[in-house]
């Protein structure tokens, strides 16, 4: 599935982007997600809005940002605020159409482990952990995950459930009061996967 | 009221033994300059507190000055694992680390009721999620008006709180600008402060609504240019990225930390001594 | 996304009877020429919303739109009373107005919990104090860590909030400085949005973490130069204090108060209109 | 009592302005304290720090301010802050020493009504409300009290306590759990006074 003179992270990249509409206001982490979008930006969704978990609201960088708190950030925003506004008013505040983040380890109903492999009191591999994945994961109106396939990334059950996709299936997630609608797809370098819309499981699509 | 000091003596008089410490920055003015200088003077059994532990918790883990870290997302950020961070957590070396983890929401919340004197903050978090099964420290209140539950979490108050910031002038008045993370909160969070700075001028010609730590809400302020590398200081400085990636071979293995760190951080006096001896590090390496 | 629109047709679209409203603006910016046009459109049974009900308030209770208020201080800054927020309350006329009534603390923290998302807020407070007696919406709620009672406030979320700023550039993102107040938060509780401000420019030029209410998160803007008179705008204008002496005399009976409102505000077209019939009035006076 | 050449309310100004020290963080209502701190800033305690609730920390004014948020504060100010802000980082967070306001009634424990005269329901006169009071009385670590004296001002049972001094004298106050000390001075025309030490009742000493 890779075409040549492209590698799979630029196409996982080019398909992320693919699926921003133009306005959207998204809430990206730092590497694969924040080049998606910015590429959208650049190309079909000049409007897509971006905000930083580090304080950037608006940001529109002309160089690819290296960390999620580039001076580039700053300055080209609309405006800068807080970390803890970013959380308060606009992630809980309900105001993120997609939130956009990678994953170490996802299961078949994209709940995500980005906090260990193993026991969590003796683990075998310490992963960094949360970051502001559950909360964007609950808040925003949708999300969009990208990662690397392979056997360790997705497994039949997690080691730890660091943030909420579809919890076991089905209306799980409803039930739970979580306030998005959750995943909406999962962008690999193998092909892009989506929720069935009863199951919830997610399921090869391109 | 704050006091202008060198950061060896604002180190040596405000951060103690035992101390719950944040130093915070959150990608932006990391204030690396006084993390070295707590490892330098040797402070034991610190409980730290940072939403992104990066290099320099890394460095004071590695170093065995740390007991126990409140956390929500250690890692290097772009390149990979914190290996000194790992070992303590996984192996125990070169003492166990006892974690206490959180998410980002959860801990800026946090520091937004340390600086409120509040016992704790409300938010809607955590649903799903197995973080709380292993976390004590995250619980539950019910809405008095609706019946909903919302998860609450203890306000962070730090013993002391470190903070790199762009400008201070004469008296002691802070501005800083650009990405803020949560400095800020941390340092009205905290019982004492240290804000290290790029310069001291007269007057801080801070514009409408900044974000300024008035010298009576900050204990010490140390002038220390550069105190920030290799993260940046918005108007300064650029990120150095160098240092983030060659920290992947630094700190993989114990032995090689160690070497460098004493090379680096322990016989040097200060920053601009680490700075000068990881430049000749730098040249030799890439000769 | 923000629509830049007439201040008249804002508010035709955007308020509607029955509907809570909160204009806010704390001393700075307060926006007047909105509440003059909710008046002269005739907008009826209106939940009011606002720290410190002053003039313009006294206005729209007095004639008759008002069913409900949540407040923390209602009175003629530096002057004396509201005479016709007392006569509401204490006479019923022109209809009776039902108080939810706190301190400023509460709503500023109501506002934003409002704009987090939460239902409600936790501050220390009331302690003391008669006011939990008379308003069943002021509780408590004990922190699950220390034990420790706390009040807790419901959020304030309006249908629509309404503020004035000084600037929006031509895509509807508006800047404010100075005085901020509740406006930011007061604005993100609600589910919609009036911004009147001083002028439209081309670009906004905010300064380094400037108050910015980037326009998805405004529904309307409009063009309102002078619409926070007779309070002032930072760099545009002063207070004027002559008209809030006045009002004292305006206000204080009924029927010179009904005459003054209809000669002013319900026979002029807008606030421009409402400004130049004002100063003939004035200088009649000084004549 | 009355100074010739001064009126009563200089007079109140400038006991006030005697009792803030230099240096002292001060939490001010307009009128009165206003004045009565600016005085006290340009005369004795060049370095007090005056804090007004509508946001501005460390206002210089050289006009006395109008109103609670008048520009002057706001241009004069080490910076401006959000009026939550004000009440939750700065009142809230402990950092007030001193808050000074006015009152239109007060009992012999120095607990004060700002909210109504008669019954709630249905008022004989109803005053503007508590505004900031309640917590300014709660967390300052003292409170200076100016106000007018007079059969009005002064009554033996409050009808409405909107801000607690003392509440029933005694240990009342510490017993409730308020941080602050409580009001150390009520500045009248016709005197200042304390309250007690044990009793806590106000007693004239000037």
């Amino acid at each position: 599935m890779t075409a040549p003179g492209y590698n799979a992270s630029e196409i996982m990249t080019v398909a992320a982007a693919r699926r921003l509409n133009d306005g959207a206001v998204c809430f990206v982490g730092i590497g694969l997600p924040s080049t998606a979008a910015n590429l959208a930006r650049l190309t079909h969704a000049p409007d897509v809005v971006l905000i930083y978990e580090s304080g950037p609201i608006g940001a529109k960088p002309k160089a690819l940002p290296l960390s999620i708190g580039d001076g580039e950030l700053a300055e080209t925003a609309d405006t800068v605020v807080s970390t803890p506004e970013i959380f308060r008013y606009w992630l809980q505040g309900g105001r993120i159409d997609v939130g956009f983040f990678g994953a170490a380890q996802i299961d078949r109903f994209a709940n995500i482990n980005t906090t260990v492999i193993g026991d969590y009191a003796r683990p075998k591999v310490r992963l960094p952990g949360a970051g502001g994945a559950p909360e964007i994961a609950a808040m925003a109106k949708e999300v969009l995950i990208i990662l690397k396939h392979g056997r360790k990334a997705f497994v039949e059950k997690l080691d730890f459930v660091t943030s909420a996709g579809f919890l076991d299936g089905g209306d799980a997630r409803e039930r739970a009061g979580l306030p998005g609608r959750g995943p909406t797809a999962v962008i690999t370098d193998l092909g892009i996967l989506e929720p069935d819309p009863v199951t919830r499981e997610l399921t090869l699509v391109s | 009221m704050a006091e202008i000091l060198s950061l060896r003596e604002a180190v040596a008089r405000l951060v103690r033994d035992g101390d719950t410490v944040a130093l915070e920055g959150f990608t932006h003015l990391i204030p690396s300059a006084a993390g070295h200088e707590i490892i330098r003077q040797g402070r034991r059994d610190l409980s730290l507190v940072r939403m992104t532990p990066d290099l320099i918790y890394d460095q004071l883990i590695g170093m065995g000055a740390v007991k126990h870290l409140r956390f929500s997302w250690g890692g290097n950020p772009g390149v990979g694992s914190l290996y000194r961070f790992r070992d303590a957590v996984e192996k125990g070396w070169p003492r166990p680390l006892a974690v206490q983890e959180h998410g980002h929401a959860d801990m800026a919340n946090a520091y937004v009721a340390g600086a409120s004197g509040l016992p704790f903050a409300i938010m809607r978090g955590y649903v799903g999620s197995d973080l709380p099964h292993y976390n004590d420290q995250i619980r539950t209140v019910t809405c008095p008006f609706t019946g909903e539950k919302l998860a609450a979490v203890p306000a962070i108050r730090p013993d002391v709180t470190v903070i790199h910031a762009q400008k201070a002038d004469r008296r002691g008045n802070v501005l800083l600008w650009g990405v803020l993370g949560v400095q800020k909160e941390a340092v009205l969070a905290a019982k004492r402060s240290i804000v290290t700075v790029e310069e001291i001028v007269d007057e801080l010609e801070a514009w409408p609504n900044a974000c300024v730590l008035p010298r009576w809400a900050v204990t010490a302020v140390a002038l220390e240019p550069g105190g920030a590398f290799p993260s940046y200081a918005q108007g300064y400085y650029k990120r150095d990225s160098w240092l983030y990636q060659a920290w992947e071979e630094i700190s993989r293995e114990r032995e090689p930390f160690l070497a460098w760190m004493r090379r680096h951080v322990m016989e040097t006096d200060d920053f601009a001594g680490f700075r000068r001896v990881l430049d000749e590090t730098r040249r030799s390496m890439a000769a």
